[in-house]
This record gives C-alpha cells, structure tokens and sequence, in this order.
C-alpha cells in the first residue's frame, strides 16, 4: 500500500509540467485546434524524445516498461494542458494492443516506431447502431487466396485522419453482438479501398468515419488469433478509459483551481463572490468530488495492469461511471461559478467543461458502464 | 379545482394552429425542427405575418395594439407557437421594453416605439450587464451626461444578446453619483446608429456569435429618449426584471424539446435496440417529464393566482426560472446524451439548411445531430442569465421567506 | 382551468383546520398512537358528524358525491395533523371500491354505515414475495357449494386490526403474477379461518398480517365479476394513491413551516441561523420542492377521476414518484436544518420525517411508479 | 503507488481475523450481524478480551500502553473487526479523550487513567453540546468556579451519547468570561457518581434511549481533574475533534453494511424475483458501492500523506467525514428501502434477541427486518453530531480552499 510517485515519475511529471508551462499555453493551443492537423507535430517529436510515446512497451522494444500508474500521470496533465496529440489512440491504445496481441515480428517493427514518433495508430472498434458495444461488429473480414478481405463501416475513429495505421475489427465468423468470430486487423490508413470523412471534435481534436471497400490485406495483418479479437480490444479500450479518468482528473483539479481564483478575485456587492456561503459549500463539494475522482483514476490506473480481467474490467467501469458523474459535477458548476466568463469562448473554463463532456461520452459514457459495473457482482 | 381547459379554449387553441400551421413559412419551420441556425430574418418574417393577423403582441392589452389575451390563451399560443416550431418573438422587444413603456414611458414615445415593434421594424437589444456589474447590477457605471438637449453617453456595455440586429438598444445608464447605487440610474433609448457606438461581438462557448459588448464613446443621444424621470431607472429595471423571468418557465419550449428527446430516442440504436428500451435512459426522460409536468401546473397556478388576485407578478417567478433553466438544461443534455459517440463530431456546416453530409457519415448521422452538443454547451447560460440561480434563490429567501 | 377552492371546499377545509388545532395537538396525537387502538374513536364519530366518511359517496347512498379534488384537500390536512384514523383505508380504497365494484344492494347496505361511521374496511391485496405487485396474488379462491372458500396469507394490510370488513384479492384462476383470474372478495374480520399478526408501523398506524384458513364465504360476498377483481384493486390503490400524494403535500408543507421558524429562531454565532446563505438556499430548494409537489397532487386528484385507466395509472404513478423525491428532500433536509432537535421524539419534526418515509413505502414505493410511470408512453 | 497489501500486512489480516473469530462471543456476533440492540456488557467484555491479548488500544503508541500501529494495520484491524460483526470500542474513551490525556494530561492522570480505559473498568461519555451551543460550541455556558481544592460545576450538557452507561464524563467547562468566548473554556474530567449530577434520558427519533441531557447542580470537582491549564480547553477540545473525526468515515462499518446490503436485496423478492435483479436498484447500490470505493483510497490517502509528513490529521478530515456520514446514510436507506411493504412495522421487541415473530409474520418478516427502518431513521444524526456537515463545509472553505 503505497500512494507515492517514484523519483522517476516526479521528474517525468516536472518535464512535462515544464513543457506545457512553456510550449503549450492556452493560445497556442487554441490555433493547434484550429490547425489542419489539429495537433503539434512539433509536440509530437519531443514527446517522443522525452519518452513518452515508448512509455508503456517493454524495454526489449525500445520501451521504458512503463505501468498503468506512470500512463495516469501523463494523461492527468494532458488534461490539465488540453493537449491535442493523439497520445491515448497511437501510444496507450494502438501501440498497446500491438503490444498485447501482435506477433513477435510486428512487435519488434512497429513498437519501436511509434516510440520514435514515427507512427501513429487509430483504434476502430465502433459501428453504426452500437453505441458503445464493441462486439456489435458488422464489418466483414473474409479469408480468400492466403489474404483478407475487409467491408464495411466504422465509425466516430478517434485520431483516424493523422494515424498512419488503424487497427480494425471486423467480423470473421458469427451474427452481429456475438463475443466470438471477432478479429483484428492492421490496416494502412492509405491502403486501396480505405476512405476517411474526417471532422474535428466538439473538444478539439480529430476524428473521422472510416469505409473499407474491399480491402485487401496479407495474411500477417491479423493481429492475435482468428475470432479472438473481442478480448484485445476491451483490454486496449480499457486502457484508454483508464487514461480518459486520469485525463479527466486532470481537469477537475485545474477546473477547480481556476473557479476558486475566481471566487477569491471577481467581486459583486462589494466583495470578493467566494465570500458568500452558499459558493463556498459549492467549491467545497467540487473539492470533495476532485478527491473522490482521483481516487478512482487510481483505482482504474492499478486495475488496467490487472491479470484478470473481469477484476479489471469492473474497477475501469466503475471508475469512468463515478468520474463521469464528478466530471458533470465538476464541469457544469465550474461554468456557473464563472457566471457569463464560463461560456465565452476565450476562456479556458470553457474548454475544460466540453473536454469533460466529450470524455464522458468517449469509449463509453457514465451510464453504459454503470451498467457493466453494476451487472459484475 | 379543474385542469381542463374550456371548449373555448379548445376552440381557440384549434383555432392559433391552424393559423400557425397555414402561415408559418416552411423553411422557417423546418430550420426550427432541426435545430438549425436562426436569422434575424426567420423572426422578423414572422412577427410581420403575426402582425398582419393582429396577433403581434400577444401578451400586450388592445389599448396599445396587443391582443389583450388572459395567461391561459398566452400559453396555449406559446405552447402551439413551440410545438409547431414558429419561432420565439423578439423578448427584448415585446416581453421587457414593451411593459416598461406601456407603464412608465409618456404618449409620445407610447406612440411612436410601441407600434414599430409590433410591426416589426424595429429590433431591440439591451443594454443592463457591464464588466463589473452582473449579479451586481446597480453598481453599472455607463455614464449619461446631460449637455443642452441631449445626454452624452459613455461606457461599455456587455452580454448583449443579438444586439448586431438591433435597431435601438434600451440602456440602463448612470446619471448621478449621489445616494445609494440605485438611486442614480436611469433608462435611455438609443438609436443603434447613433455616431460613437461599437460592436464588438463575444463568441460563445459553442463558437457560436450570439452575445456583444458594446462600447459607447460620447454618444449623443435626445432628451427626450429618456424613460420616465431621471434617476428613476432602477425601478423600471427591475419591474422589467420581473416581467423578463415570467417566460423563462419556457414551458413551450420544453414540451417540444421534450417530444424531440423522444423521437431521438426511439431512433438512435444501442447494441442494435432503440435507446428508448434502455431503462435506465428511459428513466432519465422520465425523471425530466415529471419536472416538466409539474411546472406547467405551477406556472399556471403562479399566472392564474396572479390574474386573481389582479396584481402583477411576483418573486414566485424564481421559482419558474430556477426550474424552467434547469428543465431546458436536462432535455439537452440528454439529447446530447442520446446520440452517444455521434456527439462527438463538431460540423458547424451542420448548422445551416443546405449542408450535405458526406454519405458515410450520412448513414449513421441525421441532420438533427449537428447542433445538439452546441445547444448543451450554449443552454448553460439559461441558470446564468436573466438573474442566475443564486441570484433567485436570494430573492426566493429574502422576499418569500423573510430569511 | 381553475385551480380555486368552491366555497364548500372552504369550508370543509376551514372545519377540518380548526378541529385538528383544538382536538388534534401533537400531545394527544402522541398519546392516540400509543393507545391499543392506534387511533381516535371520537375523532372518527367526529369526522362522520362532519360528512368527511362519506365524502366520496354519490348522493343516493347518502354521500356528497365527492371528487379527487375534495379527498386531496381533506387529505393534505390529515398530512398536516398526522391524523391516525383509518380514513384512506376505509373511505377512500375500501369504500370507493364497494361504490366502483360492489353490486346495488352491497352499495345500499354498506355506504351509509361506512359514512355514518359505523363500518371500517381495510384492503388485502399486497402478498409476501410480490412486493408491490397487485397480480402477486398466491392466496386461492375455489368455489365450492354454492359458495367460495379463501385460503392463504397477505401481508402488511393497513390498518385491519381496526377493520369491520377486509377486502381481498385472491386467485379464482390462472398462476401467481397473471392479470386474469384474480378475484376481490369481501371478508368479516371475524369470520372463522381469519387470524390477524397485528403491529403498529412506523408512522403510528396500526397494520396486520392477515391469515385466511379455508375461510368460508357466500356467493355474494365476492365484489364484481369473478376473475375480473385486479382492475377496480388497481383503480382504489390509484385512489389511495392520489391520497397519499395529497398526505405528503401537508406534510411536506408543514414542515418547510416548522424549518423556516427555526431557522428564524434559532440563534448561533450570535445570529438566526436563517442568515447563513447556504441554509437560505436550501430552504429555497425546499419551497420551490414543496410547490412542485403541489403541482403534482393537483394532477393525482384530478386524475383519480379520469375514465381512462391508462391515464390514470400514468398520471398518478408520476405523482407518486415526483412526491417521493421531493418528500425525501425535505423530510430529510428539514431533520438536517433542525439539527439534533430534528433527531429527537419529542419534537413533530421527526414523526413528519418518518411518515414522509413510510407513505414513500406504501402503496408502491418510488422506483415502483417511477418504473410505472417511464413504461407507459 | 501501490495499492496492493504487503505480505506482512496479509499475514498481519489473517492474524487479527483468526483471533477475533476465535475470541468474539458467539452472542455478541449474532447480535451484531442482525443489527440487534448492543448493550454496554457486550462493549465491555469485548474491551476486556482486546485488552488480555494487548489490542485493548490499537491506536496508541506503546508506551501508553496501545499497541502501537500504523495507519495500514489500524485500517486492517477496523475492517475485519466490522466484518465480523465485533462491537466497535467505546470512542469517547479510546479515540478522543484518549489522544487528549497523552498528549495534554500530567503524568499522574495519564498513569491513572489511560490504563483503566485499556483494561475497560472505565466508560467515558462525553459532556460537549448544550441547549443553546451545538455549531456554536464555543458559546457553552456551564460553569466551574474554584473553591479551595475543587471546582464548583454548574449547568447543563446535552446530546450526551450513551451516558447513562458512563463512569466518568470529560467536560468543557466555563471558569473565565473574560475575552473571547474560547479563551474561557476548560477541560475537567468528572467522575458520574458525584453528587448533583442528574442524567435525564432523551428518546430518539427511532424510539430508543442513546442520548441523555446531563445536569450539573452545585457538582464538586477536585482540582487535580483539571486537565492541562485553566481556561486553555479550546484547544484540547478542537484537538480532540480532529481525532473524533478520523473514524467518521467507517469504512469498515461500510463495507459490512454493503455486504449486508447485497445480502438482503438478494434475498428480497420483487414479483417472485430477487430485487438484486431489479436494475435500478442494482444501480442505486452500484452508486453508493462506488462512493465507498472512492472513500476506502481517498482515506487512505490522507492517512498515508499524514504518516509520511509524520503530521497530525487536518481539514482534510472534514471530506472523509462528510463523505463517510453521507454513505453509512445511503446504505441504510437502501436497506429499508429493499423491504419495501416489510419495512412498515414497528417491532421493538424484534430489536431484542429472544423475540419470536408471529409464524404468520416470521414466513416474509426476516429476522434481519426489525431494526432496519429504525437505523436509517437513527443514521440521520450522522450528518449532525461530531460537526454537522455545513461545518464540516464551512471548515474546508476556510482552512482549506481559503475563502
């Protein structure tokens, strides 16, 4: 029992503080968000030289065997630092999987890529009509002369438009929603018969729709098994809601330093608004939900590293339900503290709230797993 | 005791939709079903059709060319006005200048302004909150100083709603520094093209452009646009207060929201099912219904005890804006909630009437998706506006519990 | 639309008012719920002299002819007196169902005697294992010799200890759960083969668990059609329903009254504790709860009446579930702003508390109807 | 950071479960796990049995004859002591005048005292509120006036918990009016039997006797009862409300009521069904499994912060209290509330353990039915007593946020 950063993770964490305080203000990244890549490549390439993009893969990859504790810290100051780059998709869930569920070979080539920046991954996992349910799987995959043929849709793929790769999962045996004859395949964004509609999101980022037209692919470009695919990706997946609570985290604790320097600075009738007592008791409770929150993103940090996964499985949902409730919370009386300065653009109040909202409702939203936490005994 | 309403009543609201359904120009309506980006046009349109019907104030008396309508009537018309998806009036024109007016304005200006604005020529904005002064109001400080025949009017004015349409903005300005804040106030009528004012437009958290501030360098501007007596204006102001709050109840409003939550949530699929199976989100449509329910009888009951006891409104209005902000709230947020990972995608096209989706993404996004999270994100303002919740819930401890 | 009193309605209500005052104080009502007969027999006589028994009944069986509206505004004062007497059971469910179901000469037998006061009745229809479900009904009806025989058990019947007549649900077909085959029948609490485990409740009433041993009844003792009895069950639950609602609405006044005085009166940091804004808005959360709540008896009432079931369920299960949360939230926040004087016997606070709680409890509690209420479109 | 338990520490659980499994009256258990009436022989024979094997004070250091444990080992120990249904010890003895005598106390009082409430011959009650000081506690008007070799205690203490079972009561006291109102407070150690002390028992809400108002008439203290110095008792009684508040979250009293919690929904019958299968109530158990969750780190987080900057507890206390009281709160509602029609009677008798239900009654009333509505009622004081919740609030907002 332990609640303490390692050396190690306190440097890393004062790096990265360093970096936003100084490279990464409001207002760049306001232009980043409005950029054609939506994000910095230049952020991108000193990520990967701080070590960020080789945090979590084993060091026989060029990795730092980083665990489920340091992803938290560095998704909870991309939160705090709004940052745009697509960390959780290409790092914490693509390269992930590939790490979890690709062969030797791919491993050794690819991993030590993404490290380097080199190459960035999109996870596409949802469809049309399945909400969040990632056996509904509707797109095909046939196995036809020693190759792979994949039709269909997926769609809403985070950080498809500036990935190189995207990892799909289609259907090779089995109806829609069943578990098994899911597999998982490496798709080049540029492959023949792969189209995007890509768009921004309501936070900032990028995202896109992808169709798959008869996609040729080689036999290696299954990852794991044939039909096994489902448990990859809830386990990729679950990593990123993992990063999401710590991400979100992040965001509360700057939301709530924000609104209590307002509460101290902003004065109506004479004096300072944080000297009335019914804002006073309303931060209070916004506190009391930070350190709630924070608690569970440790609970779905230590849980992502989990052997089973029905132990994991439960603690990330019920963290991403709980956090996605004291994010609402959190979020919704951080603008109203603000009165007409929270929903103007040209704060960062703003901003904070609609990144909380979309993480609620990204890889699942508070009532999706609340149903998953509360169906697991 | 008795909830239903009269056949005449029945008769008259059969009879305002009909008239609504006949007149209300379709593009108009199809922009407001859809959620679509409002012009100045769409409302100024169809206040000139309301008007050439004699249905341009509604809620004003005969004397000054309204409709001289009772509550009931006025909500059955706002009811079908929603339900059919005309758009809202002006407010700042008909709901807040035009009591002031009627009330403490003298003949001529009765005559010249009240008019126009049920014509529709004229589009009013207005000009209360200033950088320094929201919840606070009477500590603004936009100086109007008097030169001959006219005030010289100074200072800055902000959260100005739609002011870049506006013909005139009705200003509170401060005329005197002696006494208590409130004793220095008054309320002026400026001409929006008056020499010496700026635009300066604020872009919501939605990215929207709804809100201004408006600068005033040595506005010139008539005595006799002043409102009643000089230093008088904080009276006026807060009797507009008052009247501004009684439709914040938004009831219209939110039984359409409401239906169009329904829709969308039988349509939108989860694991293949309509979400509308889902218990525990049919639950939380439930859970909003009942709120609405119940203030649509205490809104009535508010307005009929008032038309009793014929006297003008009250602080009991906090109670309807309280709960009527925190309905329009919940019913976006879970339109928003409804569409799932579809709320993701930020399409400001989306927000026009001739934007055509790419067909991929057209086979799982309707063209009711684009404004929705907007709408979530832009609808926190309603528990901020129009006095904020805390506000209210001052004015309900003070002057309805004597704490 | 009209939400005035009639002249009589003010009268009743002005009657009723200054009979709790003088005959009704929290003293005797204490007193009255320690008695062995949990009630008040004068207050009962009292009640019939004043016409209130027979309230509900139509004119040519001796009654007033009533509506939901008159039971609403008697009933919000039996909330504000904490009245003890069996009034819901045995005037508004047990005597409205022998006016809705019952044939003629039942009716003419019955209704005066119940509005003169001299007849109470009690309602069976809740049995163990089906919670709140009125289909739940395991105890059997067989017809046999000209007559029927009852045999089984139902649980919680409010207010039988005190019950001339119990009226119950039993199954003449079918299995436990269908709407059909469920039979209403009208038994002496004497008869043979009753036996009753009665308690007190939580609130001060009185309640009964009632066993049924091969009890032996005529033919005409079965009220309405035979398999037919869950619809008018149904229809005088909704009626003690609506009353409940109504019940809860005094009570839920009453105590914002109590609360708003104390908060006047009580002094601490040397001022009334009503000046501490964070208490003021929670008394304004609990006014504008209050009001709502209102709102939401007003439509139960009216709704009592409606000649569509559909609508009547719907209506009144979503005042049943709106009223139980706003009763929670100032059952429980009038305890809280009393502090350890809302914790204590001695002060009514807490016995409005707890009967707020047990009204929830009764006749289906809120998840009952909310679920009730969302399944009916 | 790591949230898994040493070795050590597991063997540490095994140890202290094996002993109170082995040591634990059978009675007491039984009580206890069917949330029976605890009476004052069960605490103290429990305390005598903690005491003979040296646990008689697991949060004292050893040389005040405690056991010497660290936060982890303490948290382990009250989480296994709930679990098995052992009665909690008596607080005001062990956790809050405890700390005060180790650290306040001359030598003589610490060597009288200390070992008599380890070896559990004394009960202390605790003489804090009075009518007209409970938030404002500060303003308490009992007064102690010296003469001679003793103090003269005059007044009125009430919300006394448990009392009427006390040996001794530790009181603030008035001996000075001068200043301000803390500057005039001390802290006097006064042994029940004293003539003049009258304790009136007051009922609760559930209709039990817990609380007593305790009357002081012309009472003699002895001098050497005076704990620290005169008129300095504030700070050891805001010392001591520190300490009363580190177990207010009850994360062990938590876990055992969820337990139960999920033990009874699933053997409650909704329609035939077990109402564990209800999703919404499923959901509302899920919501308060997942505050308890939060709590159990988020009070393990403070209490390791504190270890390391080996500092005494702070404000942060106030979140694990409000928090704590609000969840042991939710766990009882939901409790009665799982008993649906069965949580109506009032069985006083059923509190007992030789009560046997009516055959009719006892084949759906469970043995566990009794006491369930009664303790949501009772649990309601958890957000009252030890500093109410808006204390607690107003504590953050000024020691912590800095408002």
């Amino acid at each position: 029992m332990d609640f303490n950063y390692s050396n190690e993770q306190m440097a890393l964490q004062e790096t990265l503080q360093r970096f936003i305080a100084r490279d990464y203000g409001f207002e760049q990244r306001r232009e980043l968000a409005r950029s054609t890549l939506g994000f910095s490549a230049g952020a991108w390439a000193q990520y990967a030289s701080l070590g960020l993009l080789s945090l979590p893969f084993p060091e026989e990859y060029g990795g730092l065997g980083g665990n489920g504790v340091d992803i938290m810290l560095v998704m909870e100051l991309a939160g705090r630092g709004l940052l745009l780059e697509p960390y959780l998709s290409s790092v914490v869930m693509g390269g992930g999987l590939i790490r979890a569920a690709a062969a030797e070979p791919l491993k050794r080539s690819m991993l030590p890529r993404i490290g380097a920046g080199e190459l960035k991954l999109a996870l596409a996992c949802y469809e049309a009509g399945g909400r969040y349910d990632l056996s509904h799987v509707a797109c095909t995959a046939v196995y036809r002369g020693g190759g792979w043929r994949l039709s269909g849709e997926k769609t809403v793929v985070l950080d498809a438009p500036s990935a190189d790769y995207l990892l799909v999962s289609a259907r090779s045996s089995g109806e829609v929603g069943d578990s098994n004859g899911i597999s998982l395949f490496l798709v080049a964004r540029e492959a023949p018969g792969v189209s995007l509609s890509a768009y921004p999101t309501q936070s900032g980022g990028r995202a896109a729709d992808v169709g798959l037209e008869d996609v040729a692919l080689d036999a290696n470009a299954l990852i794991g098994v044939v039909d096994g695919g489902l448990s990859p990706v809830e386990w990729a997946v679950d990593q990123g809601i993992a990063g999401l609570c710590a991400e979100a985290v992040g965001i509360i604790a700057a939301l709530n330093e924000a609104t209590l320097t307002y509460l101290k600075t902003r004065k109506q009738f004479g004096v300072p608004i944080g000297k009335f007592q019914a804002l006073q008791h309303r931060m209070a409770d916004m506190l009391i939900a930070a350190e709630q929150a924070r608690s569970m993103a440790v609970i779905a940090a230590v849980a992502a590293d989990a052997e089973d996964a029905r132990e994991r499985r439960r603690a990330i949902s019920g963290a991403k339900a709980y956090i996605g409730q004291a994010a609402r919370l959190v979020g919704q009386q951080a603008v109203q503290l603000h009165g007409a300065m929270g929903v103007v653009d040209e704060l960062i109040v703003s901003h904070y709230f609609k990144r909380l909202t979309m993480i609620d409702l990204s890889l699942g939203n508070t009532d999706f797993h609340l149903e998953r936490f509360s169906n697991a005994p | 005791m008795d909830l239903k309403f009269t056949p005449d009543q029945e008769a008259f609201r059969a009879q305002v939709r009909a008239f609504i359904e006949a007149e209300l120009p379709a593009d108009i309506r199809a922009r407001s079903r859809l959620g679509k980006r409002m012009q100045k046009d769409d409302m100024t349109r169809w206040q000139k059709i309301l008007d050439r019907h004699g249905w341009g104030a509604v809620m004003w008396p005969q004397r000054f060319g309204g409709s001289g309508w009772d509550v009931v009537q006025q909500h059955i018309f706002e009811e079908e006005r929603a339900d059919i998806g005309a758009p809202p009036q002006n407010a700042f024109s008909l709901r807040m200048l035009g009591p002031v007016l009627m009330t403490f304005a003298n003949a001529a200006q009765q005559e010249y302004f009240l008019p126009r604005i049920i014509a529709g020529e004229d589009w009013w904005c207005q000009g209360y909150s200033e950088p320094g002064s929201g919840s606070d109001l009477a500590s603004l400080r936009t100086s109007a100083v008097r030169q001959g025949d006219h005030y010289l009017v100074n200072g800055q004015k902000t959260w100005n709603t739609l002011g870049q349409y506006a013909d005139w903005i009705f200003c509170l300005v401060r005329t005197s520094s002696e006494g208590r804040p409130q004793q220095g106030i008054s309320f002026l009528l400026i001409d929006m093209k008056s020499p010496g004012i700026t635009v300066r437009p604020i872009t919501m958290l939605d990215g929207e452009h709804e809100i201004n501030e408006i600068w005033f360098d040595n506005v010139r501007v008539p005595l006799q646009n002043l409102v009643g007596e000089e230093n008088k204006g904080w009276t006026y102001a807060k009797f507009l207060l008052t009247h501004e709050r009684t439709n914040n109840a938004g009831i219209g409003f939110c039984k359409r929201a409401l239906k169009k939550l329904k829709e969308i949530a039988a349509e939108q699929l989860s694991n293949g099912r309509p979400l509308l199976d889902d218990p525990r989100f049919r639950d939380r449509i439930a859970q909003v219904e009942l709120e609405l329910m119940a203030l649509e009888i205490t809104n009535l009951r508010v307005l009929s005890a008032v038309a009793n006891e014929s006297r003008t409104l009250g602080p009991e209005v906090s109670v309807l804006k309280i709960k009527g902000s925190e309905i329009q709230q919940m019913l976006a947020e879970l339109q928003m909630q409804a569409l799932g990972p579809d709320a993701l995608p930020y399409l400001r096209e989306g927000l026009g009437m001739d934007w055509v989706p790419d067909p991929l993404l057209a086979r799982h996004y309707p063209p009711y998706a684009p404004p929705l999270s907007g709408q979530y994100f832009n609808l926190r303002k309603t528990t901020i506006y129009a006095g904020s919740t805390e506000i209210q819930k001052n004015i309900i401890s003070q002057q309805i519990l004597g704490l």
